[in-house]
């Protein structure tokens, strides 16, 4: 059983170690970073499946280091954990595979892939994490690990996007890092329990928990992109494309929705959250987000930053079904986590594609774009119908279960504010797929790589398709054991709910 | 091994189109449709009642074959191979172009809608088939009727939600998505309404009852003839055959609903008289017909709650009545066009004489969308932007000024008169 | 041979060791640097012997010549002087490789005899017992940072070394006519004997004053920061390097002794709470002002005058109880110091690099110069007290003191101070990515003076991970637990 | 008796002279001779409270004194040493922000 | 005996007021050349002062450091920055007038004054008598190996004290050798009457200092009394013109200056290892160890405080300017 101890620990080091020995690659020995990536996706893989197992069979995984002299760092693997585990491990497999095929000749690979698996190192730390303090240390190197990635181009305007991204995430980091010290000196621990450990605090304290719990979500709201703080993510489109997926879809803006997810649910817990009053208000602000994100969309004409926008209005989704204190939403809420994990990284591998072979960057560029290009659009066609919920893709089943949380709670605005993104969705989704499949190409394209047989090279063009599918799947065959929705389930009733 | 049978055949009509659509396959198959509705066809002709139903597929839903559906089946098949066969005859040979694969995913998509025995699988498949068959239709369509035609995705996209918010109404009340359970269990009249109400206007707007009936038109009016046989054969069979299957017929507190209901297929049956009458060419008859039938067949349903005796024994009645007059239809539609050896069809209101006038419409009507339109508010946004931003730019170099004259470093002097002043509070606390 | 080891009196060779290198040094110029090297490898060793005395033997005292307390002098080496000695060994260490390669044979010989009486002067004022010898060994501290300021003999450098120098020697002064009335009042100059003797009489007061004043002046604390920024700024990297790291902390280390032994008085806190003001406007001003810099070094220089306003801002804490805020500045001094060291030596690499170290033209120094720009990173890592990071845990352990005992203001200043700290961090790495306007020739860079960099960073991170142990080693003697005199 | 403490009041007084000197004079040779008449201030103060023990007089404040002499003529020595240097690279031997009050 | 006690007041009062105020004139007078010459008769008034407050050591000390060597650095400095700064040539130097800011001054006078007036009280404040440690050090005299407490104290009781104080003279020369580089005293031009002086001067100078070195160990004397001697000597020698020696090459000089310093460590390693504290002189032999180390001191502070004045009357050579 001590076994049981340590591999949390070596999830995290699984590309830690790979990760500091490609820093010090030449550029040259591409064949050992390669591998080393490879090796490092699959050696995690492995272990994350192996707890996946170990955990529903209800073992135990806990790894304890000594930090401070009465706080002490802990990477424990719960359902919730496993859950934002699996996805950043699985994504960032098909990530490294996509980043190899898209940075074929471009400068300085071993330093992007070094901080590369930094960055997954801090999501999968922040997944792990057993207390708020491990989940601040994580959080706030994952804070450091991705603005070289956004800088990594060299031009002004990166570094100018690394200067907005620096001073959302720096601020937002303080806010976590006030609350938190001010919860520890309130209540004297931090460990995240199922349920929350708040419940018993006396009556006299809770307008300071109040004020500790708007700090924490303030500062998680930053990465979580919620609406005063998401002026660094359309900016930070400037990065390379597996960037801005890792980025969007998996690391950092998921790293703060799952944040709030542990906040309000192992810190607070969620009927006292509500007792407290504070989840109405953060429902509203997810609301709100959620219009404001689709409605910028509409307005964009680059790609990358129409995406951009509606990842805003996606992860608002995750927060949403939290902030509705009912089981089912909070099942709609969680397992939104991968299903849009999935689907905007499929969207962003394609904007990649796009961009990497024909040079189309722009939206009014993507006429005929299908035609040229058919099996990287089939893949942004399934990606987009789930962003819209159009049922056998994956985004159907969350906004399905969120309408049903809310309305088993009595919130009957929320199903006004899933229809009215939905149709938003459809505006600035559908002239895409309009213009790629149903317009004529234009007679040259901005300037095309050819790249043999295939309409782009393999290395590009897999992974889209195995996420496209992943989202189909997830959609499709929703109810088998080891599917999103199950495990969220399985946390639903572990974590947040007494059955 | 026979006992298996049925189910494997049950599976393979719903999987085997979808397994054609995909490019790779079809572009080497001779006669593809025929093929994908070879299962379809046997199923149809099977006699038992056959049901499989699936936990792990989307939310726990499955497919069933039974009287009802047994009929619509057998004619949506006979539509598709009708309009294969002419297609190949005729030789545009639109199941070899690029969107073949629409082609078979909408057959896919309707064959799967038939046979499903809950709501959302229902759902799926039916929007599975809409967005195909706006794909199918689209590349197939003159130029001049698409934007007309684009207004049916519009619509579907609308209808699409419209449906979410009902089923998500029926399932959060009952937990069950099951159609037969469904009917009896629905009780709190409020909720009742709404879902009535989401209901019939998602399924019009695909059926294409009157307001939204200006893309049957542009459809009828713009493409082939094997393309024109679908038309009422796919999209409008299966609305009207979803009203059917989605409305429960419960006691008349929804009677002010059901009235609403039948004056609107009244509306939609009398347009398509007037239609009738005035039409010159005989070729369009078809075309109102489609609105005459779908108009009665939605009038009949509102009436069916405001009589309120017992629905369910006319149930049968009215799916064969639905499935008669789409067979009819088609037939009329085949009889006439071939017959006429394929004279210019001219569309009811793009006659000649109103060329002018139209374009000036179109102005006119563009005029009022852009000023309404978004881009004038975002450009009214963005002039604000500039000058908001230009304000903070002057405050901010006069703050940096400000800060530079007060920010340099204290010299010598005035550091060591600090120095004093520091020992001499210190000094001066010990009185 | 462990039983032996423990009897060598380790204190006493610390001293001896770089006094006689100096003097060798002075003696052989050719040979000084390998001199200074040898020297600093020993002391490194010296310091360990001494820490593993420490932690066998607990507090030790030796007394010079025999004579006991009032009329001799005693050595003391407790937890906290050996964190000072561990610090100043390995910076010690660091800085003196750097300087085989950053140095010209021809300056040898001006650097490593004074470096050595630098050494040996901090080591002396960290074993220091009694309060004449701090003056004399403050003295010789004073005077040796300005020699080793003035080193490169540029209009600048001068100007700020004599202003340097007029500032030391008037913090001297007022430091001795404090000691001298103390001495004059209770009849004695040994601090144990005055922790027991001091009591509130205007003269503890005058000396209060005065000695408070003199080392704030020589700590460089607000109003008194003005001679900091051109010195460090005009003297050659590795000198910047020790004078942030080490000599401005050696004087607050003899005021923070002073305050816990003798001036533990005052009943009420005013003198405190003016400390805790001046240290908060130091760490707005000092941010505000390595924002507005152009040039890196006058950056890393403003940013030391900000983290010493963090080291004041625990005086109003600790005075309302609470003593692990002690803990928390020695922790805070160990990061600064080796995290401030490492920033300087990559100052110097961008300075030897580019010719020049205006930040706007950092020309892609990221990939040119990696290991320095990630020694760089850690840094100001360290600095900003994010996560991973020493700085973190005295942030941590201060901010929790702050908001346990209720001053929201400090809290606020410190979350405030971190934020800017970040802004001229990143504000310097931003631009390390990117392509300079005006291309310059490269000059290469010694690896050993990159690596040196890195890994003083590197030891400034891993402080964070041994947070526990270091506090048992710092806690030997209980100079912070007890309110008292030391023992 | 009041006799020493009337040169330990000299001494103060010398001490703060020094410091006003140090403090208005803008000259760095006139800064130097204000740091040597601050330390011959303190010297006597310290001297001189010595005096207060009877039958001999305290021995320890003058051997400081001593001391106290040596370190403050090798600071001298220094300090006119970095006057001149600075002195050679701008005229009029000034720190640079009195430099600029009075050219 | 009344009448002595009268005089001896009065000399004081006189003594003590013509102090502070030959302090202010000095100070705030315009001319460099007249403040210098102020300093050294403040030197030599301080000396009379130790004298009335019984500490002759310290008279010593401060007549031959406080005023002369220090008077003829300040001298030398002051011929060199007339060369320099053209504004001093007029003869007449003009002291840039402290134009500084009105208000500034009066600020800075009133807190001088209300400073003087804490420090005053404070200092009344402290009790009449007090013994300080006077008693200890008399009653450990006999075992200290000297009979002069001065020298008892500084060489024995306190003598970590004085080897740091040693490092601090070795640490001015480098300084200043490492600003000013090392470069012999430049050519002089003396009168007649200097070399006849100096002649006649030299061997007397020399002779005092042996003196006071031997009679230090029970009188008023010692090594810094002695050494500041030996250093005027060689500064009146290096004024004659006679070039002393050749400070560059000569690692003599380096062995000299380095002899006071060195003989303290090995003789504190020494007491380390046999008596097992830090220069703790075994009893008996003291007197023998002290002598020992006082006269290497006296040898190495004569030397510093030559080279010192050596050094601030060389040019200094402009450091190549590889780092700025």
């Amino acid at each position: 059983m001590i076994w049981n101890n340590w591999i949390p620990l070596l999830v995290v080091l699984s590309s830690l170690l790979p990760g500091l020995v490609i820093f010090t690659l030449s550029e040259k020995q591409w064949r050992v970073r390669t591998f080393l990536n490879i090796f490092g996706a699959v050696a995690k893989l492995g272990l994350v499946g192996w707890m996946l197992w170990g955990v529903y069979h209800e073992q135990h995984f806990e790894t304890r280091l000594a930090l401070l002299p009465d706080l002490d760092l802990v990477l424990r693997a719960g359902p919730l954990a496993l859950f934002f585990v699996s996805l950043s491990t699985l994504l960032w497999l098909v990530t490294t595979v996509y980043a190899i095929g898209y940075l074929e000749h471009s400068p300085h690979r071993s330093r992007f892939f070094g901080f590369f698996s930094l960055c997954v190192t801090a999501t999968v730390g922040v997944a792990l994490a057993g207390n708020l303090i491990t989940f601040l240390l994580f959080y706030e190197l994952l804070t450091l690990s991705t603005y070289p990635l956004i800088v990594h181009r060299g031009t002004e305007e990166a570094r100018k996007a690394g200067q907005s991204y620096l001073t959302y995430t720096i601020l937002g980091g303080a806010l976590l890092l006030f609350g938190t010290v001010w919860l520890y000196s309130l209540v004297g621990t931090l460990e995240f329990t199922p349920r929350g450990f708040l419940s018993q605090v006396d009556a006299q304290h809770h307008p300071t928990l109040i004020i500790i719990f708007v700090l924490l979500i303030g500062g998680l709201g930053v990465k979580a992109a919620l609406i005063p703080f998401n002026g660094w993510l359309p900016k930070a489109m400037v990065a390379p494309a597996p960037v801005s997926a890792l980025l969007h879809a998996v690391a950092v803006v998921k790293a703060g929705a799952f944040g709030i997810i542990r906040v309000v649910y192992d810190v607070f817990g969620i009927d006292f959250a509500a007792s407290l009053g504070v989840t109405a208000p953060l429902a509203w602000l997810a609301a709100a987000t959620i219009i404001y994100g689709s409605l910028r969309a509409l307005f964009q004409d680059d790609l990358k930053r129409r995406l951009a926008y509606s990842t805003i209005s996606q992860v608002s989704y995750i927060a949403l079904g939290v902030a509705i204190a009912g089981p089912l939403a909070s099942i709609g809420g969680v397992v939104h986590l991968v299903h849009q994990g999935v689907m905007k990284i499929t969207l962003f591998f394609c904007a990649g594609n796009l961009a990497e072979t024909l040079g189309v960057h722009k939206i009014s560029e993507m006429n005929g774009v299908g035609r040229r290009m058919p099996w990287t659009m089939a893949a942004f066609t399934i990606g987009a119908f789930g962003m819209i919920g159009a049922p056998p893709v994956a985004g159907f089943i969350s906004k399905w279960y969120i309408g049903l949380g809310a309305l088993e709670v009595d919130q009957g605005w929320v199903l006004l504010v899933l229809a009215g993104s939905s149709l938003l969705n459809a505006a600035y989704f559908l002239p895409i797929l309009h213009a790629a499949w149903f317009r004529k190409p234009p007679e040259k394209w901005p300037h095309e790589h050819d790249f043999g047989r295939h309409e782009t090279s393999l290395a590009l063009l897999i992974p889209p398709l195995i996420t496209a599918s992943l989202a189909l799947l997830a959609g499709v065959l929703a109810m088998l054991p080891f599917s999103p929705l199950e495990w969220a389930k399985l946390i639903s009733v572990r974590e947040f709910y007494t059955p | 091994m026979i006992a298996y049978l049925p189910p494997v055949l049950l599976i393979l009509t719903v999987i085997w189109p979808l397994l054609l659509a995909i490019p790779l396959l079809n572009r080497y198959i001779q006669n593809a449709p025929m093929l994908a509705l070879l299962p379809a066809v046997c199923l149809a002709l099977y006699p038992g009642v056959i049901d499989y139903n699936v936990e792990w597929i989307l939310l726990g839903s499955g497919i069933e074959l039974n009287g009802n559906n047994r009929w619509i089946l057998l004619v949506s098949v006979m539509i598709w191979a009708s309009s294969a066969l002419i297609d190949k005859s005729h030789g545009e040979g639109f199941t070899h172009s690029s969107n073949s694969s629409f082609y078979f995913l909408a057959m896919g998509g309707q064959l799967a809608a038939i046979l499903s025995t809950d709501l959302i699988g229902f759902f799926s498949a039916a929007s599975l088939m809409g967005y195909a068959f706006y794909g199918f239709l689209n590349s197939s369509i003159e130029q001049q009727y698409r934007r007309y035609w684009n207004l049916y995705l519009v619509f579907l996209v609308v209808a699409d939600l419209a449906l979410f918010e009902a089923m998500i109404m029926a399932v959060s009340a009952t937990e069950i998505t099951r159609f037969n359970v469904l009917r009896w269990i629905i009780s709190d009249t409020q909720n009742a309404q709404i879902y009535v109400w989401m209901t019939v206007t998602g399924f019009a707007l695909k059926a294409g009852i009157w307001p939204a009936h200006r893309w049957i038109i542009a459809a009828y009016t713009g493409t082939p003839l094997s393309v024109k046989i679908l038309l009422f054969g796919v999209p409008l069979m299966t609305a009207l055959f979803g009203l059917l299957k989605w409305l429960p017929n419960w006691d008349n507190s929804l009677s002010i609903p059901g009235s609403v209901i039948m004056l609107w297929g009244l509306m939609t049956a009398i347009y398509a008289l007037i239609k009738l009458l005035q039409n010159r060419q005989r070729v369009l008859i078809p075309l109102w017909l489609i609105f005459l039938v779908s108009g009665v067949f939605l009038s009949v349903i509102g009436a069916g709650f405001v009589v309120t005796q017992d629905w369910s024994d006319y149930k049968s009645y009215f799916f064969i009545s639905l499935s008669l007059g789409g067979f009819s239809i088609t037939a009329l539609i085949i009889y006439l066009t071939i017959g006429q050896n394929q004279q210019h069809l001219s569309a009811p209101f793009s006659s000649a004489g109103q060329t002018e006038d139209t374009t000036q419409a179109q102005q006119r009507e563009n005029k009022v969308l852009t000023l309404l339109s978004a881009n004038y508010l975002v450009t009214r946004l963005q002039y604000l932007q500039v000058a908001a931003f230009q304000l903070v730019d002057v405050t901010r170099q006069r703050a940096v000024n400000q800060l530079n004259k007060i920010m340099d470093e204290p010299g010598w002097t005035v550091a060591i008169t600090f120095f004093m002043l520091f020992i001499l509070i210190i000094v001066s606390l010990s009185l | 041979m462990g039983a032996q080891l423990i009897q060598v009196d380790w204190a006493v060779v610390l001293i001896m060791l770089p006094l006689s290198a100096a003097m060798l040094g002075f003696l052989l110029p050719g040979m000084a640097r390998n001199i200074g090297l040898l020297a600093a490898l020993l002391i490194l060793f010296t310091v360990v012997g001494l820490g593993w005395q420490l932690t066998q033997t607990g507090v030790y005292s030796h007394v010079a010549g025999g004579w006991l307390a009032p009329l001799g002098i005693q050595l003391h080496a407790d937890g906290f002087s050996l964190l000072m000695l561990a610090t100043s060994a390995i910076v010690g260490v660091a800085v003196s490789i750097y300087s085989t390669g950053y140095f010209k044979a021809a300056d040898d010989q001006r650097f490593w005899p004074t470096w050595l009486l630098l050494w040996a002067a901090l080591n002396a004022l960290f074993l220091a017992a009694d309060v004449f010898n701090l003056y004399v060994t403050l003295e010789l501290l004073g005077l040796s940072a300005v020699t080793l300021a003035s080193l490169t003999g540029s209009k600048d450098s001068v100007s700020a070394a004599m202003r340097y120098l007029l500032s030391t020697l008037l913090g001297s002064l007022a430091f001795l006519l404090g000691i001298g009335l103390l001495y004059h009042q209770y009849g004695s100059v040994d601090i144990a004997i005055l922790s027991e003797r001091v009591n509130d009489s205007t003269v503890s007061w005058a000396a209060l004053g005065l000695i408070t004043a003199g080392l704030a002046l020589k700590t460089a604390l607000f109003p008194f920061h003005f001679w900091l920024p051109p010195a460090h700024a005009s003297a050659p990297a590795p000198v910047s390097a020790l004078l942030s790291a080490l000599v401005v902390k050696a004087s607050f280390y003899i005021l923070l002794r002073l305050w816990l032994g003798l001036f533990d008085f005052q009943q009420d806190s005013t003198v405190a709470n003016m400390l805790g003001i001046l240290g908060a406007t130091a760490v707005l001003w000092g941010s505000i002002q390595a924002l507005r810099q152009i040039r890196l070094k006058m950056l890393v220089a403003y940013s030391t005058v900000a983290q010493i306003g963090y080291l004041f801002l625990a005086f109003p804490l600790a005075q309302t109880g609470g003593n692990r805020v002690w803990y928390a500045v020695a922790y805070l001094m160990l990061s600064h110091a080796l995290a401030k060291a490492a920033m300087f030596l990559v100052a110097g690499n961008m300075m030897l690099f580019g010719g020049h170290d205006r930040i706007v033209n950092l020309d892609r120094v990221v990939q040119r110069l990696p290991v320095t720009v990630a020694a760089f990173g850690l840094a100001g890592v360290s600095i900003m007290g994010l996560p991973p990071s020493g700085g973190f845990i005295a942030k941590w352990l201060l901010l929790e003191a702050a908001l346990a005992q209720g001053h929201w203001g400090i809290a606020g200043i410190m979350m405030l101070g971190g934020i800017l700290a970040a802004a001229y961090v990143f504000k310097v790495l931003g631009y390390a990515f990117i392509p300079s306007p005006v291309p310059h020739q490269a000059v290469s860079v010694p690896a050993r003076m990159q690596w040196m960099a890195l890994l003083l960073a590197t030891l400034a991170i891993m402080a964070g991970f041994v947070a526990q142990p270091l506090m048992q080693l710092i806690g030997i003697g209980a100079l912070f637990d007890s309110t008292g005199s030391m023992p | 008796m009041s006799m020493l403490f009337f040169y330990a009041l000299i001494g103060v007084g010398l001490f703060t002279l020094g410091l006003l000197a140090l403090v208005v004079q803008p000259h760095l040779l006139q800064k130097i001779l204000a740091l040597n008449v601050m330390g011959s201030g303190v010297f006597l103060l310290l001297v001189a409270l010595g005096g207060r023990s009877q039958p001999v007089v305290d021995v320890v404040p003058q051997a400081m004194v001593i001391t106290g002499i040596v370190v403050a003529v090798s600071a001298t020595a220094m300090a006119l040493t970095l006057m001149l240097n600075l002195s050679r690279s701008s005229p009029g031997a000034q720190l640079p922000e009195d430099q600029s009050a009075d050219s | 005996m009344e009448a002595v006690g009268l005089w001896q007041s009065a000399f004081d009062l006189m003594l003590g007021f013509s102090l502070f105020g030959l302090a202010w004139r000095m100070l705030f007078c315009a001319d460099l050349f007249k403040s210098i010459v102020l300093f050294i008769t403040f030197g030599l008034l301080m000396a009379i002062a130790w004298v009335r407050l019984e500490a002759p050591d310290v008279a010593l000390a401060e007549a031959t450091i406080g005023a002369g060597l220090t008077g003829a650095l300040l001298m030398s400095a002051f011929a060199k920055l007339r060369t320099l700064d053209n504004s001093l040539k007029s003869g007449q130097p003009l002291l840039p007038r402290p134009r500084l800011h009105v208000i500034n001054f009066w600020i800075a006078l009133l807190f001088t004054v209300l400073l003087t007036g804490g420090l005053a009280y404070a200092v009344l404040s402290l009790p009449s008598h007090s013994p300080g440690l006077s008693d200890a050090v008399m009653s450990q005299l006999d075992s200290s190996g000297v009979t002069h407490p001065v020298t008892a104290v500084l060489l024995n009781f306190r003598g970590y004290d004085t080897l740091l104080e040693m490092a601090v003279l070795l640490l001015s020369i480098q300084s200043v050798w490492s600003m000013a580089g090392m470069s012999d005293a430049g050519e002089v031009h003396t009168s007649p009457v200097l070399n006849v002086l100096i002649q006649l001067l030299s061997p007397v100078l020399i002779l005092v200092s042996a003196y006071l070195l031997w009679v230090g160990a029970h009188a008023p004397g010692g090594a810094f009394q002695a050494g500041s001697i030996l250093g005027a000597a060689g500064v009146l020698l290096v004024l004659s013109g006679r070039p002393l020696f050749n400070l560059k090459k000569s690692w003599l000089i380096r062995l000299m200056l380095v002899a006071g310093p060195a003989a303290f460590i090995a003789l504190a390693t020494l007491t380390l290892i046999n008596e097992g504290q830090l220069l703790k002189y075994p009893v008996a032999n003291a007197a023998n160890y002290i002598l020992l180390l006082e006269t290497l001191a006296t040898v190495s502070i004569g030397t510093t405080l030559l080279a010192l004045f050596v050094g601030s009357q060389t040019e200094a050579v402009q450091q190549d300017q590889s780092h700025q």
